[in-house]
Formats: structure tokens, sequence, C-alpha cells
């Protein structure tokens, strides 16, 4: 090798004052911050008075392992407010890309106080508000983790709308026609797994543009079921009292404060989706599968040159994503609501797509965007229930607009896998 | 052009009246009497549902194939209706306040057809034009006051699809009701879902998504509430697996029909109902114009004509005190004779 | 291994590639293969290799024959390649990209990444090859990358290597690094196939040289018994000329002035330190260096496609900096990007369009928001006249042009707009020898034309055959110049490798 | 072994067969060609709807309750149970023809079924065409008609003003709500499925507000359903008898307007060069967020326009449905219609007559109006894929095409 001698990196004088994106990041991060802030001292702090108190309950129904609090609510509305513009100040601070996290917690903050005042004088079932959430995310988070199967190999996918819809109505006719919930969601599992392979052989085999295929799906399972709705479920009504799941608890853990009961007890559908969601997070990471996946979705033309086959791991997890999608869909029917009807997912597979886009594609990053949106969403229960003068209907936008809010200050431009909706054909 | 379009409407008024034929019952086998529903469908449990129900009925009854059309649109409602008068039925039955437009209008051209249009009525009569309106805050009135009665916690609750006069009206009625017992009684029974003072209250947004019914009730339930009244359509057998899956000790009230024959497998959850009997009111409708007595007008069903009314206990017949019993008879009566005002309004 | 390619045929529709090839690789021997642009040796590879399918011919390994569906077949039957255009996934590790096909596991399933790192280690450190396992590819320099690639092939323990131009990319020093690692896997008893443009390198290397033209083998020799005119003359099939005609430069006034230049990538990293230097009307200033040294940087600063963060442009004594592209086009300044398919031209629109691609706002070619068709075509019949663009037509997709063309059409927009300035990244990057010589000739002429020219330029041939000046960049900052009398291999090389002269 | 290095340079193909020379895209000129290539073009889609609706028979056969009980005595009776499906399909298939194409009734309604359907269709490809999926359709075109009911309600005006002002105004409405995507996407990156998905239903949640104040009710009254336009707003009738109104003319003038922008104009071509490669069109010094709003905005207007002509049109009042599916038809119809604006229209036209044939099929045969969607979605599928369709028909690779791109993957830019 030849030696010679590297001159070092030429250092930057240090007296030139730089306009830097990082720099210009953080000015609006800590905007945002103070805002947020400030917005909870002047709305919450200084509309109630120093007398009031919140009454957060936090246990769930029937159970008293732990006190409810109760505070003060002035003070706590003026310490979170004043909480988040300290984050705004020490962004100022930490000048770095990784500071948008603060903006999340101002938000979070303010979230906080919202909920502390809407409780004054009152009796705010915080409990409930978080169980609340975790119910309403888990077809969400479902959902997504189904499209990021799909979109981890490359393949979009914008049907989890219609195989959720599908799985709903043929997990509630079969449950009620055998009478068991688990051969329900058996078959729920497997119109997801069909819709999946319909979904892999449009956009695989016949190469049809993925969103278009996707399209195709959402329309026809919404066609589909309602057509079968009316034609069959209306006449024969008891193929439609599937019943649900119930909860059960797992024992020792059941019994944490507050942690136990929302996350040990719960039916299961709330544990596959946990159970998933950790899954996944290490598999896609530290499994050879996950390995194989991730590159293909990345760069398919690498992966076949070291011999990976790019259709087979496709075809194999947009199957396994409509499976997914196929327990989400099945959450509906056996695990919510106990019976179908038209149109019952009502835009939550498309919510999932943007908790999915939202989550960039990670699983833990999933699960995160489907609890705010859940939160968001019972939050409108919990405001309303405590007699907020806000409108029902704004309100209801809550989840919609928290959702913008968030994705536009928080996830920015999201990093998509590369090859995503590329078909890719191997040499000729 | 329309000579064609003439043709296949004769072929198809011939097809119907040989199949009524065939059936052969009562001497007015050319009558035919139909139903346009809004965007709901028939199948919605409870309010398209009814009317059907009254319709098919009296169908059974007259003996003729009642032909229902579904709109997917607001845009269907006019080329629905005038796709039943073209295949000859007399009486046409539209069902929600959304066709009053397009009922009026076709009514005004169609002079030979009569309508009857449930949950709506025009401030102008029209002799072919039966408007079906009902006060349906008499018999959510009594229901509260029954909850108000019957409630544990001392918290009931109540949501809706969306915050709409067809909807509140139970709201404002069950809360009249609660605030009545209060007084009469002294209790501090809380309504939870809802404030006439503030015009609003608990809703789910929509009449699809029955896992928000489920999720709302349990808020509710979280709330404390013990006896839940879902004025949501479809959305509001999602209580259904809330209370359920909960394990609580919470009933519910259905609305517009009884609970026990719409959802009949959660019978044992429904203390009772606030029924609207648009099934009777339609029902009446279409035998009037059957036996050619039909009159246009406003229908009001009040409690008074039966057309609203507290449905049936069912299962929780027992716990009815004799002394309860009474005072809903009392409070019945002063409704009727208007001694007591069935809203906070 | 030995090796044997037996008339082989492949046809894509429309083209045959490569026609009753024949071909021999010893092991133990470097074996060169020679060929314009699409002369088809890489076809052949990827026949090699079991990417695509012969139409005719086959394939035996020791004296077999041997059947290939699938890389992962060639694979298996001992044959690596490292192909011209990376096959690597940016976002994985280095580790990663390794084990990709061979994943070692501790339990079913399971990544082992350990072993892997270990594996990656122990292989690197054996053929000098010097690399981080755990390192973001993405993130390292391109020529750290190529390493990268032939350490997949080694971890598979090929026995037959294919290198693709492996040698494109990369700076002088590490070309020859590059070269010894080659000599030394052959030396081990590998059969390996070497392909290059570049002649010195291949008579530098190569046991065997085979020559394709056009899909055929032309010729096979040794480098003993051919001279590089000789090479080259086989490959085109014409003579060529390898040098630029030029006359000595009169420089005249300043056009660009850039003052102590700061820019930042994607990631905010600092990638222009400090930079200063002027370019004059008339002269051909070329900014030579290793790719990621900051040229891309300092060039998109310049034309007004990423703001500096601190410093100053000017043009003609105006301050422009930060103005953007659209802005620098009204001041007379063109250029022609690093990146034709990606930033030059819009493969799904026609070569008419492509031609007026910048302008599209300014008389002739529209008048309102009116876009003025007449013009547009007039305009593109006459460039590709006067640039002799080889296309079916002037409505053709320019995505179906070959990539020489492709350049044409954008050197030639970008010639017809210059008035005062005149930026070109990486002129001729992947084009032929033909194609290469016209560009360079209409840059020296925009020259006498008293242009200012600014040169980006990785190629170091290209620098020297054209340069008035050399600046030569290393690490974000400006570490040396030469005038274009002084610059030899020798004295850019050193300092493009970081080694003050 | 070795052969000589320079073995005769004179033996080399000439520049004459240089694979350049020779034209890839040769087509036959003149009128009788273009002829030619539209017909074989339209094979590939009418073969798609007759299998779409071929499957379409079969699930009505075995879904139809009488049917399914003949068929249930197959054994006994094959007879009955084919003269039966047959009746069934051809009946039903009848009364779809006859009620979107069989009079002059029936035409009328199909096109004004279809007026919204194309506009918002063709905001849905005119994004497609800059680079941005819109699903927002749906709330675009609530707030467009919003805007339109506000200036309906609230003024009172000659025709002449207040038809114009009316649309205007829903153009605006629909901009503005378009206008917010790509200002969002611009500026911050949030990506433009995420937002206009949302913005769908907060549009909606405003519409459920908006008819709950007094501005949007009926004196007197209140339902949420908003008072009927004003004549003076509604869009007229241009031919007596034939109850097809302004707008369905307005949409083939705006198709005609966005084809005219999208391919003679430099903000067409700007939005087209973003949209095929924004690195390129930025390298082009076109401002790509400025760019991103316009489209956005334009794609929103287009939206907005077609709300508006729902309610100036067909269905004169604001109530919280009156949208329909409008919104989601419309993402599947710029696909069909592969994001050309003649494709809009064709395929406008196509869904148009489904819908407003289904109405009639339902009321003569009781076919759930749902079969309609099933049909749609099997012709999206069978169109985007030829494939497909040759297999079942046997056909030869020749004209059947493939399918289109329209996105490089959500993250396009
Ligand atoms: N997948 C393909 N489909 C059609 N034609 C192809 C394909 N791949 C290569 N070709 C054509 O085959 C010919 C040979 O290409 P090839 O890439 O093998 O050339 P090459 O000698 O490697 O050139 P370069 O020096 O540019 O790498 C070219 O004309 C090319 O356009
Ligand atoms: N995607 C394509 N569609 C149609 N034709 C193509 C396509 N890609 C390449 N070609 C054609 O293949 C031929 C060879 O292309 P290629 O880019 O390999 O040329 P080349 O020999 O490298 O030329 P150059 O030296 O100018 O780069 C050209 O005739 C080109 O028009
Ligand atoms: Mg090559
Ligand atoms: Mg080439």
């Amino acid at each position: 090798m030849t030696s010679v001698t590297t001159a070092p990196a030429p250092a930057p004088r240090d007296d030139v004052v730089e306009d830097t994106g990082a720099r210009r990041h953080a000015l609006t991060v800590a905007g945002l911050c103070f805002l947020a802030g400030v917005a909870a001292i002047v709305l919450f702090g200084l509309t109630a008075t120093s007398d009031q108190v919140s009454t957060l309950l936090m246990n769930p129904r029937g159970v008293d392992t732990i006190p409810d609090v109760e505070l003060p609510t002035q003070i706590a509305a003026f310490v979170l407010g004043f909480g988040a513009i300290a984050l705004g100040v020490r962004a100022l601070q930490v000048v770095d890309p990784k500071i948008t996290v603060f903006f999340g917690g101002a938000l979070g903050l303010f979230a906080l106080a919202l909920v502390i005042w809407a409780a004054r004088d009152g009796t705010g079932a915080f409990y409930g508000l978080i169980a609340g959430s975790v119910q309403r995310a888990t077809p969400i988070a479902l959902g997504a983790i189904a499209g990021l199967l799909c979109e981890r190999t490359g393949v979009i996918n914008i049907a989890i709308e219609g195989m959720m819809l599908a799985a709903a109505f043929g997990a509630a006719i079969t449950a009620s026609a055998t009478g068991s919930l688990w051969i329900g969601l058996l078959c729920g599992v497997l119109t997801g797994a069909l819709f999946g392979a319909i979904h892999a052989v449009i956009s695989i085999r016949y190469e049809v543009d993925q969103i278009v295929g996707g399209t195709f799906i959402n329309i026809f399972a919404l066609g589909l079921t309602s057509y079968l709705t009316v034609r069959v479920l209306v006449e024969y009504s008891d193929l439609n009292q599937p019943g649900t799941f119930r909860p059960f608890e797992i024992p020792l853990l059941v019994d944490i404060p507050f942690l136990g009961p929302l996350l040990f007890s719960q039916n299961v559908f709330g544990f596959v989706m946990f159970g998933l969601v950790a899954f996944l997070a290490w598999a896609l990471f530290n499994t050879r599968w996950g390995l194989r996946v991730r590159s293909v979705g990345e760069h398919p033309r690498a992966a076949d040159t070291v011999g990976i086959s790019v259709r087979f791991i496709r075809y194999r997890n947009v199957i396994l994503g409509g499976m997914v999608a196929g327990i989400g869909g099945a959450w509906f029917t056996l695990g919510s609501a106990g019976r179908f009807d038209q149109n019952m997912t009502n835009g939550k597979g498309f919510i999932a797509l943007a908790a999915m886009i939202f989550g960039r594609w990670h699983p833990v990053g999933a699960l995160i965007a489907a609890l705010i949106f859940g939160f968001s969403e019972q939050l409108n229960d919990y405001l309303a229930l405590l007699d907020t003068p806000i409108p029902s209907e704004f309100l209801l936008m809550a989840p919609y607009v928290v959702t913008i809010v968030v994705v536009a200050g928080l996830v920015g431009r999201p990093r998509v896998p590369a090859a995503n909706g590329q078909v890719y054909r191997s040499g000729g | 052009g329309d000579d064609d379009d003439t043709d296949t409407t004769t072929d198809d008024t011939e097809d119907a009246t040989d199949d009524t034929s065939e059936d052969g019952e009562g001497s007015d086998s050319d009558f035919l009497a139909c139903e346009v529903t809004d965007t709901g469908g028939v199948d919605d449990r409870s309010f398209n549902e009814n009317a059907y129900n009254g319709l098919v009925q009296a169908s059974e009854e007259i003996g003729f194939e009642p032909v229902v059309l579904e709109s997917q649109s607001d845009a269907d409602f006019e080329p629905n209706i005038q796709a039943l008068i073209d295949q000859g039925c007399d009486l046409v039955v539209t069902v929600g306040f959304l066709l009053g437009d397009a009922t009026e209008a076709a009514a005004q051209e169609n002079t030979d057809t009569d309508f009857a249009i449930v949950d709506f009525a025009y401030e102008t009569e029209y002799e072919n034009v039966l408007g079906l309106t009902y006060a349906t805050d008499q018999a959510a009135f009594m229901a509260g006051y029954v909850a108000a009665a019957q409630t544990q916690t001392g918290t009931v609750g109540t949501y809706g699809g969306l915050n709409i006069p067809t909807v509140n009206i139970f709201m404002k009625g069950f809360e009249a009701g609660i605030e009545y017992h209060n007084e009469q009684k002294g209790t501090d029974v809380q309504l939870v879902g809802w404030s006439t003072a503030d015009d609003d209250g608990l809703f789910t947004g929509d009449f699809e998504d029955l896992s928000k019914g489920r999720q709302t009730t349990e808020s509710l339930l979280d709330q404390g509430a013990d006896i839940i009244l879902p004025v949501a359509g479809p959305v509001g057998q999602g209580s259904v697996e809330a209370i359920r899956a909960g394990g609580d000790d919470a009933k519910l009230i259905w609305v517009d029909t009884d609970g026990c024959e719409s959802v009949a497998d959660a019978c044992d959850l429904f203390l009772t109902s606030v029924m609207k009997n648009f099934d009777v009111s339609v029902y009446d409708a279409v035998t009037a114009a059957a036996n050619g007595e039909f009159e246009g007008g406003v229908y009001s069903g009040t409690l008074e004509n039966d057309g609203v009314e507290l449905g049936p206990f069912n299962e929780f017949e027992g716990d009815i005190s004799d002394e309860l019993q009474s005072e809903l008879d009392d409070i019945r009566a002063g409704i009727i004779d208007g001694s007591i005002a069935t809203t906070l309004e | 291994m030995r090796v044997e390619l037996r008339g082989i045929t492949k046809r894509f529709p429309g083209v045959v590639a490569n026609e009753d090839v024949n071909l021999v690789v010893e092991p133990g021997q470097v074996h060169a293969l020679l060929g314009e642009n699409g002369a088809g040796k890489s076809t052949l590879m990827n026949v090699l290799f079991g990417l695509y399918r012969q139409t005719e011919g086959e394939v035996l390994l020791d004296g077999v024959p041997a059947s290939f569906s699938s890389p992962a077949d060639a694979i298996d039957a001992g044959i690596g390649m490292v192909h011209q255009h990376f096959m690597l996934v940016p976002v994985f590790t280095v580790a990663e990209n390794v084990m990709l096909g061979v994943e070692p596991t501790s339990a079913p399933g399971v990544l082992d990444r350990d072993a892997a790192r270990r594996r990656v280690l122990e292989l690197s450190a054996r053929h000098g090859l010097d690399v981080d396992p755990d390192a973001m590819v993405e993130d390292l320099p391109v020529g750290v990358q190529q390493r990268v690639e032939i350490l997949k092939a080694l971890y598979r323990e090929a026995d037959c290597l294919i290198l693709d131009e492996p040698t494109a990319v990369l700076t002088p020093s590490e070309i020859d690094d590059m070269l010894e690692i080659i000599r030394r896997l052959a030396d081990e008893g590998r059969s390996v196939i070497f392909i290059s443009h570049k002649l010195r390198e291949v008579r530098a290397i190569a046991d065997t040289i085979t020559i394709l033209r056009r899909g055929r083998v032309v010729g096979t020799t040794t480098p003993d018994e051919s001279d590089e005119q000789e090479l080259a003359t086989a490959m085109v099939g014409r003579d060529v000329q390898l040098v630029v005609d030029r006359s000595a430069a009169s420089p005249t006034d300043v056009v660009l002035r850039v003052s102590d230049l700061r820019v930042r990538d994607e990631r905010d990293q600092l990638a222009v330190a400090d930079v200063s230097f002027d370019v004059r009307a008339g002269e051909i200033v070329a900014i030579a260096g290793v790719q990621g040294n900051g040229q891309s940087e300092l060039v998109s600063a310049i034309v007004g496609l990423r703001r500096p963060t601190a410093g100053r442009v000017e043009l003609d004594g105006t301050d422009v900096t930060g103005a953007n592209p659209a802005r620098m086009v009204e001041l007379g300044v063109a250029h022609v990007p690093e990146d034709r398919q990606r930033d030059g031209l819009i493969s799904s629109f026609p070569v008419s369009d492509n031609l007026v691609l910048n302008l599209t706002g300014r008389s002739p070619y529209s008048r309102g928001i009116r876009m003025d068709r007449r013009a547009i075509r007039e305009n593109a019949e006459r460039l590709v006249q006067d640039f002799d663009i080889r296309t079916s037509s002037i409505d053709a997709a320019v995505g179906t042009l070959s990539g020489g063309n492709q350049q044409k059409v954008i050197v030639g927009r970008e010639m017809s707009h210059t008035e005062r300035l005149l930026v070109l990244s990486q002129p001729t990057r992947g084009l032929d020898v033909g194609s290469i010589q016209y560009i360079h000739h209409r840059i020296v002429q925009a020259r006498d034309q008293g242009l200012a020219v600014l040169l980006n330029s990785s190629e170091l041939d290209e620098v020297l055959a054209l340069a008035d000046r050399v600046i030569v960049m290393y690490r974000g900052g400006v570490i040396g110049e030469v005038s274009g009398e002084e610059a030899t291999r020798d004295s850019v090389g050193m300092l493009m490798a970081g080694a003050r002269a | 072994m070795t052969a000589p290095p320079t073995e005769a340079p004179e033996a080399l193909p000439s520049d004459a067969d240089d694979p350049l020379a020779g034209a890839p895209h040769e087509r036959r000129p003149g009128v009788v060609g273009a002829l030619r290539e539209l017909a074989l073009g339209l094979i590939g889609p009418l073969l798609a709807i007759l299998t779409a609706l071929i499957v379409g028979a079969l699930i009505i056969v075995f879904t139809d309750p009488t049917t399914l009980e003949a068929w249930g005595s197959f054994f006994s009776a094959p007879g009955t149970a084919l003269a039966d499906s047959w009746d069934l399909i051809a009946t039903s298939y009848r009364a779809l023809f006859d009620s979107s194409l069989g009079s002059q009734r029936a035409l009328a309604r199909t096109l004004v079924q279809s007026t919204p359907l194309i506009l918002v269709g063709l905001s849905v490809a005119l994004a497609f065409k800059a680079g941005m999926f819109n699903i927002g359709g749906a709330g675009q075109l609530i707030v467009g008609a919003m805007a339109a009911a506000w200036i309906g309600i609230t003024f009172d005006l000659p025709q002449v003003v207040h038809l114009p002002l009316a649309l205007v105004a829903g153009v605006i409405g629909g901009a503005v709500w378009g206008g917010i995507v790509g200002f969002l996407k611009a500026r911050t990156g949030a990506h433009e499925v995420i937002t206009s998905i949302m913005l769908n239903f907060v549009a909606l949640r405003l519409l459920d507000y908006a008819l709950s104040t007094d501005t949007f009710r009926r004196p007197g009254r209140s339902d949420p359903i908003s008072p009927e336009m004003p004549a003076s707003v509604r869009l007229p009738e241009p031919i007596d008898s034939f109850q097809v109104h302004l707008g369905f003319v307005i949409a083939l003038l705006v198709a005609w307007g966005a084809w005219w922008l999208l391919q003679r104009t430099t903000i067409g071509f700007r939005m087209r060069a973003v949209g095929a490669n924004a690195k390129a069109a930025r390298y082009a010094g076109m401002g790509v967020a400025a760019t991103t709003v316009l489209s956005m905005g334009i794609a929103g207007g287009l939206a907005g326009l077609g709300g508006t002509t729902i309610l100036l049109g067909s269905t004169p009042r604001l109530t919280g449905g009156f949208f329909a599916s409008v919104g989601f038809d419309a993402i599947a119809l710029a696909l069909l219609g592969r994001a050309s604006p003649i494709g809009v229209v064709g395929a406008g036209l196509l869904f148009g007559a489904l819908q407003a044939g289904s109405t009639g099929m339902q009321a003569q045969t009781s076919t759930p109006i749902d079969i309609i969607f099933v049909i749609q979605a099997l012709i999206i599928l069978f169109v985007a894929a030829p494939a497909i369709v040759r297999t079942v028909w046997r056909v030869k690779e020749t004209r059947l095409g493939a399918g289109q791109r329209f996105s490089a993957g959500w993250g396009a830019q």
C-alpha cells in the first residue's frame, strides 16, 4: 500500500455565524413548545380558579388498588404549561435533529393539562381514558402492522380497510355459525390471508400498479360484504350474533397498579397486538426473515443477486400482512361489537395506513401512532362526559386534527422503504 | 326513448300483478304499497326496519308484495320514488326527514299516488301526503323516570350518533324524566352524555362503526352509569358487548323498537325501550290507503294515541314495583293532559 | 476453478447483447474483459452469474456443464460477482450486507451478528480490506463500499470472482490498492474476471485480455502482446485520438468568485469548509477530488441548489449567495448535473421537452402561461442536429436514449443558454470514448468563446486533459491548487488522496 | 487461444445498423391508423367490462335465494336452475341498461350522476400527475359545496351574478382544503395521504356542525338539512325535456381545460415535471414547494367544483350525506382512467351509468345496489391487469397493453 501522510480535515473557522438547518429546526421546535406551554397556561391555568380541584380515577371499574388522584387544577395547569416552556428552552440549548421529541413532550403536557382541567370540580375517569385509548388503538395498530409487513417488502398496501372489512364479515359469520369464537377468529385470519393473496397475485404476478390493486380490494370488499349483508344477514340474523372474546388476566402481572390491568387484562386481540408489536420490533431487525424482508423492500436487486427470491419473500409477507389485517378485522366483530354491520370499519383501515406512515414503517412507531389516535378519539368521550364547552362536532374532529398536527410537527418527511411500490422483474 | 321506457314499466307491472294474484288473498290484490329507505337501509335494526315491519305486516294481511328500495345517496331519493311510482305503487312510504323534499315534489306531481313520510311533517298540507311525526320525548321521559328509579349508582348515561333533532329528542325527554324523578323523589340522579342546557352531549359521530358504540358505552360505565340509553341506530348494538365483556351490572334502554325483538339475543340487558311505533302508523296508513280511506295531513304519534310508548320491561318486569308502575301511569296521564312538560326547554 | 463459456448468445427484445461468445478463465488467472459501453460485458457476466438465462450456449465449470436458474445456484457453484452498480442495501450495516443470503444463526432463524462480524473482521484483515463491520453502508465512501462488495464475494467463498468495473469510482491510490487485492486473490488460486474501460489498469493486472465489440469477441490477447492504442482501436473499431486539442487559455475578468463558502449536507454535516476561489472568463477551472469530499455540495451551492450556511458567491460582482436555480439561469449560468438521470432529465418526457426543461418560462418557449410548442420543436430539431443526438424522434421519451445521448441532451440544452458561466459535473461519466471526445471538444469550444467554465470531475484523465487550473478538494477544504501545465497524474493524484505536496 | 487484437476493424457492423438508427416507435400514420389504434385501444376496456359483468352475474345468481333453491334441486330439474339463472341475469342487466341508457330520462340521469364523478376524478388525476395521491377529494368537495351553499343561502342576487359566484366559492372552498394538504407537504413534509384522509373526516364534522347552526338550517326547522338552493344559483338545464344540467357541460369543459393546463401550459409542465421527477424539477429551477401547493390547490378546486355541481344541480340542499361516495369513487375512476382527463371522462360516464342503472336494477329485481361496487371493483381490476383478461379470453398478447404506474411509492418525492 502507498504510504502518504494524509492531511487532517480542515477545521472550519469558528468566528463564522452559520445559518444551519439544525438551528432553524431548533427555533421551530422551541416555538411550538412555547406555544403549547402558553396555551396550557392561558386556556387551562387562567380559566381555573385556585380553589378548584380535579379528581382523576386511577382504577378500572370495580377495582380499588391505588388511591384516586386529587390535584389543584390551576397549579397543575401552570406546572404543566411551564414544563412545556422549559422543554422549549432546552430545545434551544440542545441543537440536534432529535429534539423534535421535545415538541412531542410539550404536546403531551398540554394534553395532560387539558385532561386535568376538564375534570375541575368533577371526576375524570383517567384510567378509563387510557384503557379506552389502548382499545381504540388495537385495530389501528393491527392494521398498521399489516401494512408495514407488506410495505417492508416493497408492496404498497392501501387495502387494509378492505381486508379488515372482509375479515370482520367472515369472522362474524363463521363464529355465529359454529358457535366458536376461535373458529371465527381463524376464519377472519384466513379471509385476510385470502385477500392478501389476491393482492399479492395482482401486484406481483400481474404487476398491476399496487395502488390500483389496493383500491380494487377496498371497493370489492365493501361491495361484497354490503351485498351479502343485505342478501344473507338480514334474513338469517342468527348468522350475525357471534358475541365477543372476553378479557382474561395474566395472574400476578395484573396486580401491578395501573399498568397491570391496563396491559395484562385484555381480550385476545389486545395481547396479540402487543405481542405482535414486540415480536416484530425484534424480528424485523434480528432474524434472518427480517433481514431478508427489509433487503427486498430496500434493494430487491441486491437481494436477488445474493440468491434471495424476491417474489417468494413478497408473496409470503403480503399474505402474512393479510392475516394480521384479518386479526384486525376480526377485532371489530369478535373483539368489540359482537356483530357485523355494513361498512363497519368506516375508514379505520385508512387511519391504520396513516399510522403506518406516521410510525415510519416500524411496529413500535405504528403502535405509538395508533395510541395517539386512540387517545384523541377517547378524549372525545372523556371531555364530552365532563361537559366541556366545545361543540361535540369539534370534539369528534380531535383525532384527525391531532394526527395532522403531530404528523406535520413531529414526523416530517418519512423515510420510505426504497423499493416500495416498484415491480421487480428478475433478469430475462 | 320514452316509449321504450313505458313499455318496460307496463311489463313489470303485469309481472307484479301476476305474482300477487297467485297469492290470491284479499280483494285488493292490485293494491301495492312500497318503501324508500334513507341511506341506512332496511337492516338497521331500528329506524328503517321498523317502518318496513309495518309495511310487511300490512302486506301480508292485504296480500301484495311490497317493493323496498334502499337509497345509496341523496341523489337516489327522487329516482327511487319515481321508480316506485312507475311500478304502480299506490302508496309510497318514505323514511326519514332527508326524503322530505323529494317526497313533497313527487306528491305534487303524482296526485294519484299516496305518500306517507316517517319523521317529517310539512307546513303545507297535501291531500296525498301523510307526515308521520312522533313526540318521542314523551316516551323517553317515562324511560328517564324509570331509569332514575332503577339506577343503583345514581348515574345514568346516554349517547347518540349525531347531534340531530330526531336523535336528541330522545335524550331531551330522558333528561327531563330523570329531573322529574329527582324533583318528586328528592333523589340526585345524574345524567351523563346529554345536557339540554348546553344542547350538546356525547356522540359517536356516525351510525356505522359499532365498535364506537362499545367504546363509548365503556366510557359511560367508567363514569359510573349503570343504565344507558344509546340513540345511535345500529351503533347502539355495540353497547351490548361492552356490558357483557365488562361483566357490569348495567342495563340498556333500546330505542325505536322493542329491544327484545330487534336485538333478541341481548334481551336480558334491556330494561325497557323507548318505542316509536312507526310500524303501527305505517300499517295504519297502508291499510287506510288500501281501503281507499287515506287522508293527508300530519299524524302525530303521542302517548295518548300509542304512537309512542314506553316499551315492555320484559325480563325486568319483576324489578318494577307496583308503586313505580302506578307512578308511571300517573306520569303518562300527566303527560297526556299536558300537566307534565316532557323537555326542559 | 476453470470457467468456460461456450457459444453464449443473449438476445433482448430488439437487441443482441452477446453473440456466440467463447471465453475461458483459468484458475489463478486474472482475465480482463474490455469493450465500449453497451458492448455486452455486463450481460455476459450476468449470464455467468445466473441473473440472465442465455438464449444459446453453455457454461462449463471445471469442464462440467452447469445450469443456473438464479444467482443462488451460481453462488452455490462458487461464483461471486461484484456488480457494476453496487448491490448493497444502503440502510444496512456492512455486516448485514455481507451476510445477507447466507446468514449465520444462533437459534433457528435468529441472526448471529457476532459470528458475522467476526468473520468480516477476519476476512478484511486477511485481504487487507480494512472495513468496519458495524458501519452503515450509506455512510461509507464509495471506495469502501467497493471493498464491501468484494467482502460479500469472499464471504461466500467464491472460487471464481467477477469484478464488473470495480475501479470506475476509485482514486488513483485506491485503484492501486484494489489491483493489489485482485492480484492476491488470483494468487490464492481463484479465477478472476476483471472488467474495466481503463486500459492502463487492464494492462497492469491482466494475464489474458478478451475484447468485446457489439456483443462479439473481436480478439483475445495478453498485456505483453498489445499496447494501449492497439487495445483502444480494437474496442472501438476505428482509430481513436486519446488527447484533446486545445490552445492555451487567455483568461479575462473574474466571472465567479466564491469566498469563505461553507455548506452542509442533508444530514447537516459540514461538507464544504470555508472554500474560496475565482473563475475567470475564458478559462477552465477543474475541481478534482475523490467523490464525497465536498465537491458536489460546493457545486450545488454555487448553482443555487443548496443554501450555503456561510460565505458568499458572486457572479460578475453581484452577490448571488442563496439565489435559486431559476435566477442563476437568468443570470447566464448553466449547469450540467452530476447524476443525469436523477437531476438533469425527466426520463418519461420527450426529448424536445427535456431540451427546454429549465427554460420553459422564457421567451420564445412560452407566452404568458402558454407554451409555444412550435418554438420548442424548432429548438429541439436544431439541438439534435447540432449535438448529434441520436434519437428516433424528438418526441421519443428521453429515457429510451442511450446514456451517451442522454448526456448530449443535457449538454446541448445547457450550452444553448450559457452566457457567463458553465458548470459541469462529471460530464462524461460512464460514456464511451467517442462521446467523451465530442463533449470535451465542446467544452474547450465554450471556453474559447469566452465563457467561464467550472469543471467538477473525479476522472483524473479528464481533469488533466481539460483544466487550465486544478483545485483539489479533500474533506471539504481546498488542499491544493495546481496550474494546468504543472498538473500530472502524480501531483494531482497525491493531493486527491490527501497527501500534501 | 490468442488471436491478434486488431482483427479486421473493417468487418465491424457499420453505423448503418447502429441500434440507435432504428426507430423503436413506429406508428401507422394518418386517420385510418389513428382509428385503428383507437378501436384496438377500446377492446381491452370493453373486454374488461364484459368480464366484470359476467363475474357480477355469477355473484348475483349464486346469492339469490330463489335461484339458489333451483340450483339445490339441480339434479332433479337442471333446466329450471339454468332457466331461472338466465332469467335473473337477463332481467337484472336489462334493468341496469334500461335505467342507465335505455331512455332519454335514464341517459340524463347517467350524465347527471357522472358530472361530480368526472370533476372529482379529475382532481385525483391531476394530483397524480403532480406526483401526489389525493385521497382527500371527499373533504374538498364537502368544503367546496359548503362554501357554495353559503353563497346560495346568504345572498339574494340575479342569476348571472349569483350562480358564477357560487361556483367560484365552491372552487375556492375546495382549493383551500386541498391547498392545506399541499402546504403541509411542501412545508413540513407531512405525507399527503395522511393529511388528506384526516381532512376528509374533519370536513365531515364541519359539515355536521354547519348543519347544526342557524345559518345552514331552514327557518323554523331544526333538521340537519339546509334550505333548498334558490333558483338563482341552480344550474340551469339547457335543453328542455332533457334533464341534464349545465354542470355536465362544465365538467366536460373542465376536463378539456385540465388537459390543456397539463399539456399546453408552463404551469402544467411544471406540475408534471414535479410529479415525474421532483429532483429534476428542482434542478430546473421550478419551485417544487410552490408547485406542490398549487397542484393540490387546483386539485382541491376541481373537487370543490364537483361538490358544488351536486349541490346546485341534482340534490339542491346540503345534508350530512349529500356527497354519497363520490370522493371514494373518484379515486377508483381516476385510476381507471389512467389519470388522463379523457380517461377520467370515460370512466366517469361508466360509473355514472352503473350507478344510475343500479337503482333500476334494484327496483325491478331487488338486487341490492351494493353489487354495483363489486362490478366497479372488478372493472378496475380487469382494466388494470389486461393479463388476467387475456387469460380468461385467451386473447393473444397483442394490443391489450400493460398497466400503468402511478406511484413510485409513497416517497415519490
Ligand atoms: N435488460 C435488458 N433489456 C434489454 N436490453 C438490455 C438489457 N440489458 C442490457 N441490454 C442491452 O444489451 C447491450 C449490452 O449491455 P451491457 O450492459 O452488457 O453492456 P456493457 O458492455 O456492460 O456496457 P457498459 O460499459 O456501459 O457497462 C446494450 O445495448 C444494452 O442496452
Ligand atoms: N428503456 C429502454 N427502452 C427502449 N430502448 C432502450 C432502453 N434502454 C436502452 N435502449 C436502447 O438500447 C440501446 C443501447 O443503450 P445503452 O444505454 O446501453 O447504449 P450505449 O451503447 O451505452 O450507448 P452510449 O455509448 O451512448 O452510452 C440504445 O439504442 C437505446 O436506445
Ligand atoms: Mg456493464
Ligand atoms: Mg451506456
